[in-house]
């Protein structure tokens, strides 16, 4: 009798330790399964695009930068004088300048750039005579472009339109383009006595918020510094000196990632456009709210209204720091960040300079340059040229904007290959929100190391030439390939003649 | 069981191997029959230079507009 | 598992918890059966190892599923390979030790 | 009697078999031979500014002329340096002036994953705008240095001939074989005679013996500088490329005295106790403690003899041994090589965790050579044999089968 209990408790003991070997293989072979599809959908998930998916002013998505502020920007270390920016030196200035006397006055460029009809521009040339070549050949690639556009439609049809919309948005004229003094136009919203703030940090507490109200992503706080205001350079003016109005105290900064899935796919299916139409907007609002509580307000937004130059300005109100290619790197977003601005006479509390270490990462990465598709990117090891007495990367304006007209887009003008392959410019994820906290936290640089070890190792990466167009010797490569949405072939009746080249989900 | 693993081994190492020799005779035979160099870098601003004498062909004015005016 | 749903997602973490937790009954009664003679510091060695293995595999398919496909695969076998080598080692280390035990006992 | 009757018919399809691979691996480099003559100057005019007509001046210099100015505009110059797996040539097209405008890689015999890994690194572009007046330097790529100083050598020896033409002078002299020597071919010979101690002597504590010096070779030859023979050696040596200097010879001597060893003691120690790839499969054999299993039927034997035949064909006919290496070693030693060879690799060393020396016993080309060389040196002891035994009677009759070139040959392919 007693053994057959004994027999049956060793029989329910015996299929209870079976059950829970079983039942563990059981449980591992399950997590296994469910951290690969875990795993996969957080890298799909739209909650990850950062200032798209997740409201603008989702919490976790932001990298505490308390620990990392600093008196003085690390990236902006002073070498020779400092002198302020000239009209010439804006990119834009010179091209509209010469378009202008091209179409006016039917003046036909030539190798001598003493030949410049604009002594502002001349003067520009004047320092950098071995840009003046590259200049030259983008009127001529501009032809070749603007023959060869219409034959890729099929391919780029809606990338053109998604660009092309944002661009419309963009060229409305809100916030309008000042057209007087600034004394004036600054104050053209002001309709009453301003209202006292109850100190200058409440007042940036609620300007900060009032930012990602308006769809910002990033916002910052910081004294304007007048050695990056243009000189002769001011919107509504047709000449002005070197003056800086004197409501211009104080800078409210803000930025927007650009859309990721097509920033991703640049060139021919990535735009600009989406984060300069938002930023633009949200500077006229702020502009506005401004206004209404009584306080000047200049807006400075994309395309080309602005009198001070943006990145090193977000750089003193800690958004980020200066990278290789000469935009703003932030740890959130990286160089994916379209900006703009707004100089108030509103007292407010600046925010101090961040050093995120970021400046070694450049050093020794070089993705950017070695996927620049017009080589216009510095490949030193350290900065290596003194720009008007701050020591940066060397940059050539003009390489990048011959290359720059050869999107296969008509109204996405722009390359934004670099800001693509950076591997700071990552969605919020696990993994990349691990790499954004521990890497500045780790005085030996190991983690940058092996960092970069799998970057160069385990990521395809196209030819720089690929990126060109076809006509130009390259197949319209892409860092990742386009998102669903955007290949025409899935929603128009397209007959699909081309590849793909970038990276994809590879299962 | 190690039998029936080393039986499946040998099988994914072979077809590897096959996969490896086919992409590289493949890889060979374009490289030879296109008859081009393994690889060919040339100066870019070489061509900006070269490609000046053209350009008066370019009628400027015709697309010069889209500067005058563009909101960039 | 489901990042945009309020119900499922809170629910496949405490389901994914859970099964941890038979897992590491069934581990506990493996090692039992062997005499492995677990003690504080080889659990932690153990879970340590299955949390990495775990993460490696999250981390790759992360990177597929943000399209760096290349970059999955690559990571994958790099640092599944040096896992797997890890978990033998550890596993042998474990034998041994109980192996030298019993020779003592 | 029917025994031996069948093992008489396996003795003469070896035979067929071992001279039929020679025969095949001749026709294969007669073929490439055929190739190579067409394509030489197909691939210069790549390096001319369109427009321009090539005109050959001496051997390794040719002359640009554009339409417009009857003055040459361009100067082309062919040079070749010397690579991992023989010579690589490149053109270089130089200006008036002597800057150097164009870079192409006519040819190469590294294995294309190296050279891919140079020109990813920018080497070729940080060539372009250097003056030819002084001799061009630029810092090797790492991970590839073999490949990125035969590119460099290349490129001084092709600005040569322009530099004698513009201005008078050359600055290479023709780079003597002994440098490429280095202190790692001496303890390639040292290791090789620790191996030959070992496997000779009854010391009890051989096995440790043979674990230091597999770790050691492991370590040195393995992880240090990856520089393990493998079948590309084997294809770079029956192809004679070596003979114009090689730029690494450490692989190629550890090839010769494992042969050389073979065929005087029919014994393979170089498997045993120095192969580095050999020694990673025991060490994670023991982690594992993994046991050995062959198989028996003959598939298995040939197989792999197959598959190196075909690899030292391929190599043969491109001329190229070095890019036809199917081993997993530059992946496990360098992490250099093809996305195949990376799955190949993780699943030999992941299998051989719970099988002893997987590779080893299956497809690893080594084997297949020390058959080749074993069943050739029997069978012309063989002949020698029977030739002594006819000279004795007197009466010389018995006709010597097709006669092998010798028994030392050592090109291996069956």
């Amino acid at each position: 009798m007693v053994d057959k209990k004994h027999s049956e408790e060793a029989a329910a003991s015996l299929s209870r330790r079976n059950f829970l070997k079983m039942g563990g293989i059981a449980a591992a072979t399950a997590t296994v399964g469910a951290a690969a599809g875990a795993g996969f959908v957080a890298g799909r998930d739209p909650d990850a695009n950062v200032g798209w998916g997740r409201t603008e002013a989702g919490k976790d998505m932001y990298f505490n930068r308390e620990p990392f502020r600093v008196d003085k920007a690390p990236c902006l270390n002073i070498a020779g004088p400092i002198e302020r920016p000239e009209w010439g030196d804006f990119l834009f200035n010179r091209v509209m300048s010469m378009g202008g006397s091209m179409h006016k006055d039917g003046w036909k460029p030539n190798k001598d750039w003493q030949q410049i009809p604009d002594p502002r521009v001349r003067e520009y040339y004047s320092r950098y005579p071995e840009r003046w070549p590259e200049m030259l050949l983008s009127f001529r690639e501009k032809v070749k472009h603007d023959a060869n556009l219409e034959k890729h439609r099929d391919r780029f049809a809606l990338a053109w339109a998604y660009s092309g919309a944002f661009g419309t948005g963009l060229h409305s004229n809100f916030p309008p383009v000042p057209t007087a003094h600034p004394d004036e136009d600054d104050f053209k919203w002001v309709k009453r006595e301003p209202m006292e703030f109850q100190s200058p940090a409440h007042a940036s507490k609620l300007v900060k918020q009032m930012a990602n109200k308006f769809g910002m992503s990033l916002v910052g706080v910081t004294k304007l510094d007048p050695s990056f205001v243009f000189k002769n350079m001011m919107r509504g003016m047709p000449d002005w000196g070197e003056e800086i109005p004197k409501h211009w105290k104080n800078v409210i900064i803000f930025g927007v990632p650009m859309n990721w899935d097509p920033m991703y796919a640049a060139i021919g299916y990535s735009t600009s456009f989406d984060a300069y139409y938002r930023v633009k907007q949200a500077s006229g609002l702020m502009a506005a709210w401004l206004g209404e509580l009584g306080y000047a307000a200049r807006p400075q937004f994309p395309g080309a209204d602005y009198e001070a130059m943006m990145v090193p300005l977000a750089i003193q109100a800690g958004l980020g720091e200066a990278t290789r290619n000469g935009i703003l790197m932030t740890p959130e977003v990286g160089p994916n960040i379209r900006l703009a601005a707004v100089f108030t006479n509103l007292d407010l509390e600046a925010d101090k300079p961040v050093d995120l270490h970021m400046g070694h990462f450049c050093e020794s990465c070089k993705i950017c340059a070695d996927s620049c598709p017009s080589g216009s990117i510095s490949k030193a090891d350290k900065p290596d040229t003194v720009v008007r007495g701050y020591k940066k990367y060397g940059f050539n304006q003009d390489s990048c904007w011959r290359f720059w007209q050869q999107g296969p887009s008509e109204t996405g003008l722009g390359c934004r290959v670099c800001i693509a392959v950076c591997p700071y410019t990552r969605k919020n994820n696990w993994i990349h929100a691990l790499v954004k906290e521990s890497d500045p936290r780790d005085p030996t640089g190991l983690t940058r190391n092996a960092l970069l070890a799998m970057q160069h190792n385990f990521f395809y990466y196209p030819d720089a030439e690929n990126y060109h167009a076809e006509w130009s010797g390259g197949n319209f490569a892409s860092y990742h390939q386009p998102p669903e949405w955007l290949r025409s072939e899935n929603y128009l009746k397209v007959e699909k003649t081309w590849e793909y080249d970038g990276n994809w989900e590879g299962i | 069981m190690r039998k029936r693993i080393m039986a499946l081994f040998y099988m994914l190492v072979s077809v590897l191997i096959f996969l490896q020799l086919g992409t590289r005779l493949k890889q060979m035979h374009y490289v030879q029959a296109s008859a081009k160099p393994l690889y060919l870098v040339s100066q870019t601003s070489a061509s900006a230079a070269t490609t000046q004498q053209e350009e008066q062909a370019i009628d400027y004015s015709k697309w010069s507009h889209q500067y005058d005016d563009q909101q960039q | 598992m489901f990042p945009q749903s309020t119900v499922l997602d809170p629910l496949f973490w405490m389901l994914l918890g859970a099964i941890q937790v038979l897992l590491f009954a069934g581990v506990n009664q493996w090692a039992k059966e062997h005499q492995l003679g677990m003690n504080w510091w080889k659990w932690a060695l153990a879970g340590g190892w299955w949390f990495s293995f775990v993460l490696t595999i999250a981390g790759a398919f992360t990177l597929l599923g943000e399209n760096e496909g290349n970059a999955g695969w690559y990571f994958l076998g790099f640092a599944g390979t040096l896992l797997v080598i890890a978990g033998a080692g550890l596993l042998k280390v474990l034998l041994v030790l109980r192996d030298k035990s019993q020779q003592l006992a | 009697m029917k025994k031996k009757q069948r093992k008489q018919s396996k003795q003469r399809f070896e035979k067929l078999a071992s001279v039929g691979s020679i025969l095949l691996l001749i026709l294969a480099w007669y073929l490439g031979g055929l190739r190579i003559a067409d394509s030489q100057n197909g691939l210069l005019n790549d390096l001319l500014a369109d427009g321009n007509s090539l005109q050959a001046i001496s051997a390794g210099l040719y002359q640009g002329h554009s339409k417009s100015d009857t003055q040459a505009s361009e100067w082309i110059g062919i040079g070749s340096g010397i690579g991992y797996g023989g010579p690589m040539e490149v053109a270089l097209t130089v200006s008036h002036q002597g800057e150097i405008k164009r870079v192409a890689v006519l040819s190469s015999k590294d294995t294309s994953s190296y050279l891919e890994k140079v020109v990813q690194g920018k080497l070729l572009d940080k060539l372009l705008g250097q003056n030819i007046k002084t001799s061009i330097y630029v810092d090797a790529i790492s991970g590839a240095t073999l490949s990125s100083n035969a590119l460099l050598q290349a490129t001084n020896a092709a600005a040569d001939p322009v530099r004698k033409q513009l201005f008078g002078f050359t600055l290479t002299e023709p780079a003597s074989v002994i440098l490429n020597f280095r202190w790692l071919d001496i303890v390639a010979l040292l290791m090789f005679a620790l191996a030959v101690w070992v496997s000779k002597t009854r010391h009890p504590k051989k096995s440790a013996f043979n674990w230091a010096l597999l770790l050691t070779s492991m370590g040195l030859f393995g992880f240090y500088s990856a520089s393990l023979f493998s079948s590309s050696t084997m294809g770079i040596f029956a192809s004679g490329a070596w003979i114009s200097g090689l730029g690494n010879y450490t692989p190629l001597i550890l090839l010769l005295l494992s042969a050389g060893y073979i065929i005087a003691y029919n014994k393979n120690i170089y498997c045993q106790s120095l192969c580095p790839f050999g020694a990673a499969q025991e060490c994670l054999a023991k982690i594992g403690n993994a046991k050995a299993t062959t198989f028996k039927h003959d598939f298995f034997i040939w197989f792999p003899r197959v598959i190196l035949l075909a690899a030292l064909c391929f190599g043969g006919y491109f001329r190229n041994p070095a890019s036809f290496s199917y081993e997993p070693f530059g992946i496990m030693f360098g992490m250099v090589g093809s996305l195949y060879l990376f799955v190949l690799t993780v699943l030999v060393v992941i299998t051989s965790l719970l099988i002893r020396r997987p590779w080893c016993r299956s497809l690893c080309p080594i084997n297949a050579m020390t058959d080749f060389l074993k069943f050739n040196k029997n069978w012309a002891k063989q002949i020698s044999k029977q030739r002594q035994k006819s000279r004795s009677e007197r009466a010389p009759e018995g006709t010597i089968i097709a006669t092998q070139a010798s028994a030392t040959n050592r090109s291996e392919a069956l």
